[in-house]
């Protein structure tokens, strides 16, 4: 099956694109997913250790299974709103 | 309910209008701004990244929980991104309510949540380097699943 | 720190820009708007009265006791008297703070100080009549003893 | 002694004067003021019972004893604010 990947922020200037396409194996999760990206891009995998990911627009989990067409989005920590750090 | 994500400057005295209502006695506004200093460090500006599609939807989603808690639907939550100034506004929500009690209990709820589920970033720019900051009030799960209890 | 009585329409827009700060993270605006109900009645528009050499320095008190407590300055508390018609501002309260919290905590602050001990008086008019309303939120004595505690 | 008082809202409007100025014996409290004007303006007594005395813009009691030159403004229940009753 095929998903498509996005990335944003930090997480696209580590991996140097805004999108990948993917041809994964049927059954694939999200774990997995993500352990091939750290494979094929080493510095990602810490990246996403603290991001929370999402399968098309909703929060998810790493045990989520993936579906023909699914977009997947690691999103880090956020930091919208206001700037009261 | 205006759910905006833009890279435009926000018009809060337009927002501020719009959610303006002859029957709602109370009206407020919170600005974020952009600010000047972090952490010791002098900033220059700030980019805003956003997941523009999910962001949109996020807000719609913490609309209607504002809608469903509180009933109040004059509601605007607009996020820019992009490069901002210093003191500009990044978020403005806007609100009219009938009871003030409501309409700050829901402004600052809508802040919280923005904070805790809304797929944007903030990269700051000083004079000698630059970071993506990472949000300590980011809590998209338990959140999530506390409120839906 | 901006204290005023006017006649003149609010410009809100204006005390958002004055209360900003380049090391002010959080800005907050509120607007009591005259309604066009009131308890079941329409109301056709608003007369507000002030005693106002006493209304602006009991002005000026809330922002020494918002200066003391949370450490903000960048306020401004505006009422106007005279004819209001539905939908415009009778009071505008705008601040700028560093934290989010405290931003919120002042401007509420300031709202309920204003409506317990502000020497200010609106009358009502309707098709067939008008009155001059008591706030049921009046308290002047308890409050400012306790807070003085 | 001479003090001076100031109507608001429905106060001015029963009185029928913004201000007036007095001749009070040395002594006199502001209890002893608003016995005065009661039996001048009737309707002024029920007014003010609600009312909370001021002297020279900060909140007083009936108790209060006047001097010289005192500004004095009985404040009914106010009102100011946002319309939110």
């Amino acid at each position: 099956m095929r998903v498509t990947v996005k990335f944003f922020a930090a997480l696209r200037e580590v991996v140097g694109s805004r999108e990948l396409q993917l041809q994964l194996d049927d059954g694939s999760t999200v774990a997995s997913l993500l352990e091939r990206l750290s494979r094929e891009y080493p510095r990602l995998g810490a990246l996403c250790q603290a991001a929370a990911p999402t399968v098309n627009q909703e929060y998810s989990s790493l045990g989520a299974e993936l579906h023909e067409g699914d977009e997947v989005v690691f999103i880090p920590p956020v930091s919208g709103g206001c700037d009261d750090l | 309910m205006i759910c905006r994500i833009t890279r435009d400057k926000i018009d809060t005295p337009a927002l501020l209008e719009a959610v303006k209502h002859p029957e709602a006695g109370a009206v407020l506004a919170f600005e974020g701004i952009a600010r000047n200093n972090s952490l010791g460090r002098r900033v220059l500006y700030l980019v805003y990244d956003a997941y523009p599609e999910m962001a949109e939807k996020k807000l719609r989603q913490i609309g209607e929980e504002i809608a469903a808690k509180w009933g109040i639907t004059r509601l605007a939550m607009v996020h820019r991104i992009g490069r901002l100034e210093i003191s500009e506004a990044s978020l403005v929500i806007a609100l009219a309510s009938a009871h003030r009690a409501d309409g700050f209990a829901a402004c600052r709820y809508a802040l919280e949540r923005i904070k805790a589920i809304l797929p944007v970033w903030k990269k700051e720019v000083w004079e000698n380097g630059e970071e993506w900051i990472e949000g300590k009030d980011f809590a998209p799960f338990d959140q999530e699943a506390a409120l839906k209890r």
